[in-house]
């Protein structure tokens, strides 16, 4: 199973994690990320590069794969403007084996971070706005895992 | 020879004040480092989003690529900041 | 927020990971194990050890509490009879960090197959029975956090 | 002085046939391994369950505790093989 979808609308966690468990596995590891609020957020903005983002994020699912013995991948990741504790993404992995769900699932999220065409935009109470900066750390962490 | 199509995302789009645009293909061997500055030396918005290389990532055809990759046959060069997904 | 359950009935993934979500931190990471079919394989029965189990269970969170700023942990691990496609474990982590989530997410279910007082029998359509052992593996995976 | 608790899981209960027994408390300074070896000399299902101490683990009190760890004041010791929870 391989499910990739980038919309704008928020997703059923449950219906992801059912459709993992139901692949016969042993194990169903997942990561859901959400707008952290503080400081006066009141909005995310994600902006993409619709063209490439489908195809890029089918290549690391593919990467994961081709990695590690799973039998099915799930990743969602929204754009548009997401309000604080609203879902951003969601990778889930299903494997016999529960550490290739749970190293693939931490590959996925730590790929998307630092390889998949998203921008984010933080909009604050104020009015003021700022383009969140790419982490070094995040860059090392991809690139920790090779490939 | 076709024109090549440029698209901007996040500040980069924001300061030039466009998301795409076509150009006049650069002379053959020219890298998308040698569009960037030819792009940069427009000046205004231009030169604030692409005046700094090391500020900038970019992709060719929806592939990342460095900016010292050759144009070559592309069809639509992408300029960005590094990516924040996830 | 510290929610530990030992219990017979199924459990809702959705509402473990919504009550993680709401807790405002960056990221949610959750592993749900699941009886695996195959082998002619007909149930899995878990027995436990009452008195103990619910105590290590909280010790090996409050480790995990200790390890990785956590905003909240949810460990909820069935006995008695399973069949095929049954959740047995689910373990959830939320953390601003979404590499705390992740890893602690992984310590807890290493720490669970090596520490928590379960054992499983696996009943097939024979008749036969068999305790499932311990796997060199798991102690190793366990060990390999230290501590 | 109190009899001592012993409660025993998966194939050690199995092979024993219960799974709680109280027993004299073993001589001051006693380990879990000598009342696992005052057990095994039992016979039977004693002897089968318990007869190869390399295969077992114990709790002292709810607590995992290796087998040379001395009884003293404990209440309960349980007898078990090496657990596979998860």
């Amino acid at each position: 199973m391989k499910r990739i979808s980038v919309q704008a609308q928020d997703f059923d966690v449950a219906g992801e994690m059912a459709a993992l468990e139901a692949l016969g596995g042993g194990g169903v590891a997942s990561f859901t990320g959400v707008v952290r609020g503080g400081d006066g957020l009141v909005a995310l903005e994600l902006e993409q590069y619709p063209a490439m983002t489908q195809a890029q994020v089918a290549r690391i699912v593919d990467d994961a794969m081709a990695r590690w013995p799973l039998l099915g991948v799930s990743v969602i990741h929204r754009y548009g403007r997401l309000e604080p504790g609203a879902r951003i993404v969601f990778v889930g992995t299903a494997s016999r084996h529960r550490t290739a769900a749970l190293e693939s699932c931490a590959f996925l999220i730590d790929w998307l971070k630092s390889h998949a065409p998203f921008w984010k935009k933080e909009h604050f109470e104020d009015g003021a706005t700022r383009w969140v900066e790419a982490r070094a750390e995040d860059e090392a962490k991809a690139k920790g895992w090779g490939g | 020879m076709t024109a090549l199509t440029i698209v901007y995302f996040a500040w980069v789009r924001e300061a030039i004040g466009r998301d795409e645009e076509q150009v006049d293909r650069p002379a053959a061997g020219a890298r998308i480092a040698d569009l960037v500055e030819m792009l940069a030396a427009r000046g205004g918005g231009y030169a604030q989003a692409l005046g700094d290389p090391a500020r900038l990532r970019a992709a060719i055809d929806q592939r990342f690529a460095p900016l010292d990759t050759p144009i070559g046959e592309a069809r639509e060069i992408a300029l960005f900041p590094p990516v924040t997904g996830g």
